[in-house]
């Protein structure tokens, strides 16, 4: 976090400089998606972007996922930099074969000759009264994938950063941005500035246990942090703000010092994201892990959409709390 | 009081029977979602939900065409679908609301509602995502010989998605009783269609061998006389068919999509409020055909309306699911 | 293993007898994919299906991987047990909205209502030297959401009665063949049997070691075990046969017993499922192990066309055997 | 000796060195494809490969109406594709035996074979797969204003995949350049596509607004007259077009496929070889024009065999790459 930060912007705010920034600084790059235009997306996340830049490099698309997001791959090989809005990241169940069997692979396979520097932006997180087909948080099939990049940022001041990053990459960047969060306030610069992939921020210092948390369940984690402090814990949260690549270094050396860690991620528990990172953790803090790493995600049902069924199925404040607890062995 | 959750099966042979059933569901439909409206003006629903008012026909005329077994599939603007279909309101509204007596237990909600009782296969929350299930339930009613139709209401936005040509072909190769109804209320959120629609739409239904025709979405009747052949068609073995409602939404995408003009006019929207009203325009036509008086029709409006209230009282009473349900119906 | 089991078929017989009997005790079974009926695939499993049980019942399909898996769902909700057939598992990317947006949670949704007795039968596997979109094992993916089971058979015995089972299954199944191992026999009883999901198989009893190994990696690992009982260390080999369920309990209780642990899948070793069953042993078994457990999968690269990258990306008996034996802390 | 890579940047503007050339051209792929399927008798190419033979007309006919920074698209069927648009044989033998010296530093193979000096913006194994490529390629040349065409090459196994009609409904609304050339080589693997595809092929273009023409694939002279129309159409800011291309593929699905007697007849794959063969068509056409005669095209022939087998000696003799590029080229 810089030290100078007096301005304050919404998480969407700071998507949104960070997107008019870079068409600005670049005339190659384009957004398109549905309802990006006039709409500005259902979120307005991109209100007045069109008004800026115009129907050529902000366009409004029919609902073919799959057929744009192919678009964005061509395009990207061809000389512009798309942005490919997929508006929930549910939706990105219809892409997988343009994201995983063309864009992630393109460069490989082309033996290094042909780029594909695209950012396909989307959502994730339940707790919206939204049902199972527009909550879920499925980044963790898009990290399993060579050829990607995974970005989640967790704060108006990561969303900029990482996003103008993505931006820039000369690779296909997957950019999950929590729905939850888009009117979350937090210190953003008014000077230029990006954030490299794959340095892990550490957003609270502590001393008796890690909390890894991700994207939405950074503030979460954060939360629970200062529950915890309530009863003489020391949590110390770190954000790896890119799952790929993933900072393991940093993440395992907070373990060793801490030597008890939790990984908090909102996508399904199982076969996802924490498995991965309680696994780094396990086998890089081995030695000095006093009880095992302590995993937390979705529960492992379709979001329901009856308000205290969906309030149970993610990970909140209490339920981190008590989890470090127990892990910490205090009752 | 004549009951307002009449089902189908109950459909009387009588032209006057009819029309006047057909009048009762689609007063239904809109005094339904007014409610659904209320409900989220007062902060009582969760989420948000996609009213059908303006296209009333559509539903209606096309689900009195269909017999209580045959299946539809819907979409997130999926609360007329459901009550033309034979639905309760009672427990659709307790649905939206989350709670235990909901078509689903609370789990779905407003885009997901689902039924076996009136063959209904679900809401769906991913545009076009329904098309293949459709058409998988044609499939079976031909293999299993069951003489079941299903029909598959999408938004013309669905249009976008490739899924539908894929099945629409399938549908075509293997001579499926599957009726794929666009609703073209000229948006998809808030985009024109034809923003996003290049060609003809009856043409992509004919492109596949589906054979296409286009009615006037306002007009209950045209509807329902269109699609009565076209299900009898595909009853006898005769193939699917595509059928273009044109229609209008009176509202936001959404209930919470107040401020509209930045995509479409208020006069627009007044002009199909005022001159192409399906439920206006079925009261006229009863009326001049003597089917029906003004204070008949009057008087199903109020009982409709009562309905609608004690129903939205029976939800918001209900209790929710218990805790331990989350965990349930995962796996059967 | 059964006692008695004389016979011995092919992995592709195997599949074959299963799909054979089921579709003769039950006339709801129907098969639907490219190529499946005269062509019988073009692995041949199929060969002979449609002549016995007719086209209306093995069904060729046009190119067109999301139609006929949503029709497969709604077939399933209506009265048919589609088995449906994707040709190669990298073209599950194109079924997953089907599979993951509408037959995994149709059945939650719906508050118990609708069911979806459906299985998807497709293919995982490198080293056919198929290149990057012809190569690749994705049951990561399927593993990771609600509302799917998920099958990974490692011999023709364990392939024809989970396949009995999977048609038998009231949910949408996922059903991974290793495309190399069509030509593998094994004994398989005459006499009719299914094998329940959720119980893993010891395919080899042993002291020193746990070698968890799903799918292709199975056999892998028993020819590692036989290398490394030539140097003195007894290697136990467990197949959890189906990911979801999981056999939490077994695998735990081997780890506990030998006091280390491997897992080796060939899908991608990043959050995927070695992360996962890595995870659930460091967990439960945290106090007895004596290093941490090892995860081996498919390097994190497009699976390349050259044969020699090729071969170096996924786990051979050598590099098991190697990585076992530094495990044993041996030289 | 005539170099047989000659690429269509050197293109004369007389008749008979462009006739002469397409000639060339055709023989070359023909007898590229016989190498390969010697390499996989010989048991020296892994896997399999998906041979051209028969189809030359499409590729050549096409590529000649292209600019060399024209962009292409190709399938698993895409050896004729990157030569027609200029790929150096002895790179692409190099990428089918997984060699350092292949277009793809052997990272492809046959499936894969990508070139920017051509234009050619890879093949691929995924029915369907490039057609958001391609239209995403006509997006930055409609965009950028470089003038540049994209032609997407599918085989009708393709009109399958949903996707298409996404895309094709994008290229109209956008009016993009960008030509889809549907290959109808009659059969998907080994279904006839007859029983995989409803309707009518070329309605599919028309109903989303993209101009569609039919032309016979074995007449190398109608092809490329027809894609001219169509490319010149497109750069002019005319909008998208669909091109079917009638044609057959001689050999079977791969180099695998022998037995092809249980999906179709010999006496069909004798009918197209000897009725309707593009190379000899062609002969016929220059001789009987006094473009060529019969001892120059078997010159042509003579040393364009003699090229393809040293091209085959090179791949041969190349090195494989070192082991450690296996983790190189995962991001750029
Ligand atoms: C695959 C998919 N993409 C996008 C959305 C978001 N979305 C929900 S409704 C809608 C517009 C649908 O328009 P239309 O099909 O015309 O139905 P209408 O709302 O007009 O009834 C969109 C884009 C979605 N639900 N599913
Ligand atoms: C999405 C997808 N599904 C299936 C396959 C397997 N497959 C490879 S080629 C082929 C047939 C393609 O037929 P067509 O498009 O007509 O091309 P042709 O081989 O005739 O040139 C199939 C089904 C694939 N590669 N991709
Ligand atoms: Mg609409
Ligand atoms: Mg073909």
């Amino acid at each position: 976090m810089p030290e100078a930060a007096q301005r304050e912007l919404t998480f969407a705010q700071a998507v949104r400089e960070a997107l008019a920034e870079e068409m600005r600084r670049d005339s190659r790059v384009c957004i398109f998606g549905e309802d990006v235009a006039e709409a500005g997306t259902p979120f307005k996340v991109l209100a007045g972007l069109v008004e800026e830049f115009g129907a050529e490099r902000v366009l409004d698309t029919p609902i073919s996922e799959a057929g744009f997001t192919g678009m964005g791959v061509g395009a990207a090989m061809t000389g512009l930099r798309p942005v490919v809005d997929i508006m929930f990241g549910d939706f990105l169940t219809l892409t997988m074969d343009q994201m995983v069997n063309q864009a992630a692979k393109v460069h490989y396979m082309s033996g290094g000759t042909w780029k594909v520097p695209m950012v396909l932006r989307t959502t994730l997180g339940a707790t919206r009264r939204s049902a199972a087909q527009h909550s879920q948080s499925l980044h963790a099939w898009l990290s399993h994938v060579p050829g990607l990049k995974v970005v989640m940022p967790s704060t108006p001041y990561d969303a900029k950063g990482l996003l103008k990053t993505a931006i820039r990459d000369e690779n296909p960047v997957v950019f999950f941005e929590d729905k939850m969060m888009f009117k979350l306030k937090g210190p953003v610069p008014v000077e230029e500035y990006t954030i490299p992939f794959g340095v892990a921020d550490i957003k609270r210092q502590g001393e008796d246990i890690t909390i890894v948390a991700t994207s939405s369940m950074v503030q979460v984690a954060l939360g629970a942090a200062e529950l915890l402090e309530k009863i003489g814990i020391s949590a110390e949260v770190i954000d790896p703000r890119t799952t790929w690549p993933l900072d393991e270094k940093t993440l395992i050396e907070s373990a060793k010092k801490t030597s008890r860690a939790m990984v908090v991620d909102e996508g399904y528990g199982r076969y996802g994201v924490t498995g991965e990172i309680a696994s780094v953790i396990a086998e890089g803090a081995f030695y000095n892990l006093e009880a095992p790493v302590k995993r937390m995600g979705a529960m492992h049902v379709p979001i329901p959409f009856s308000p205290p069924l969906e309030d149970v199925t993610v990970p909140t404040d209490q339920t981190i709390f008590e989890a470090a607890r127990a892990l910490c062995g205090k009752e | 009081m004549t009951t307002v959750t009449d089902k189908s099966n109950t459909k009387s042979n009588t032209q006057v029977e009819k029309w006047i059933r057909t009048y009762r569901r689609m007063v239904m439909i809109r005094l339904f979602e007014e409610q659904v409206n209320e409900l989220y003006t007062r902060a009582l629903m969760p989420g948000l939900a996609h009213l059908y008012v303006g296209e009333e026909a559509v539903a209606v005329g096309i689900c009195e065409a269909l017999n209580p077994t045959d299946y539809i599939t819907s979409t997130h603007r999926g609360h007329g679908h459901c009550l033309a279909k034979g639905a309760s309101p009672d427990r659709m509204f307790a649905e939206l609301l989350g709670k235990e007596a909901g078509y689903c237990r609370g789990k779905g909600g407003s885009m997901h509602i689902a039924d076996p009782a009136t063959g209904n296969l679900g809401a769906n929350a991913i545009v076009g995502g329904s098309t293949g299930i459709a058409t998988g339930a044609a499939l079976s009613s031909k293999r299993l010989r069951t003489g079941q139709v299903a029909v598959c209401f999408f938004g013309e936005g669905a249009l976008g998605q490739g899924v539908l040509y894929e099945v629409m072909n399938l549908a075509a190769l293997w001579k499926l009783p599957v009726i794929y109804v666009c609703e073209n209320n000229l948006y998809t959120e808030y985009t024109h269609y034809s923003e996003t629609t290049a060609g003809d739409i009856l043409a992509r239904g004919t492109a596949f061998g589906v054979q296409a025709e286009a009615v006037d979405g306002q007009d209950v009747r045209a509807v329902n006389a269109i699609a009565q052949k076209l299900v009898d068609r595909a009853r006898k073995g005769e193939g699917p068919a595509f059928l273009l409602c044109n229609t209008y939404r009176y509202t936001g995408h959404h209930v919470g999509d107040i401020n509209r003009e930045y995509y479409r006019s208020k006069q627009e929207e007044q002009e199909w409020k005022t001159k192409r009203d399906p439920i206006k325009n079925l009261a006229e036509w009863l009326i001049s055909e003597k089917l029906a008086d003004a204070a008949g029709l009057t008087a199903i409006e109020t009982e409709v309306r009562a309905e609608m209230k004690s129903a939205v009282e029976f939800a918001i009473a209900a209790p929710y699911p218990g805790v331990e349900e989350v965990e349930q119906d995962v796996y059967a």
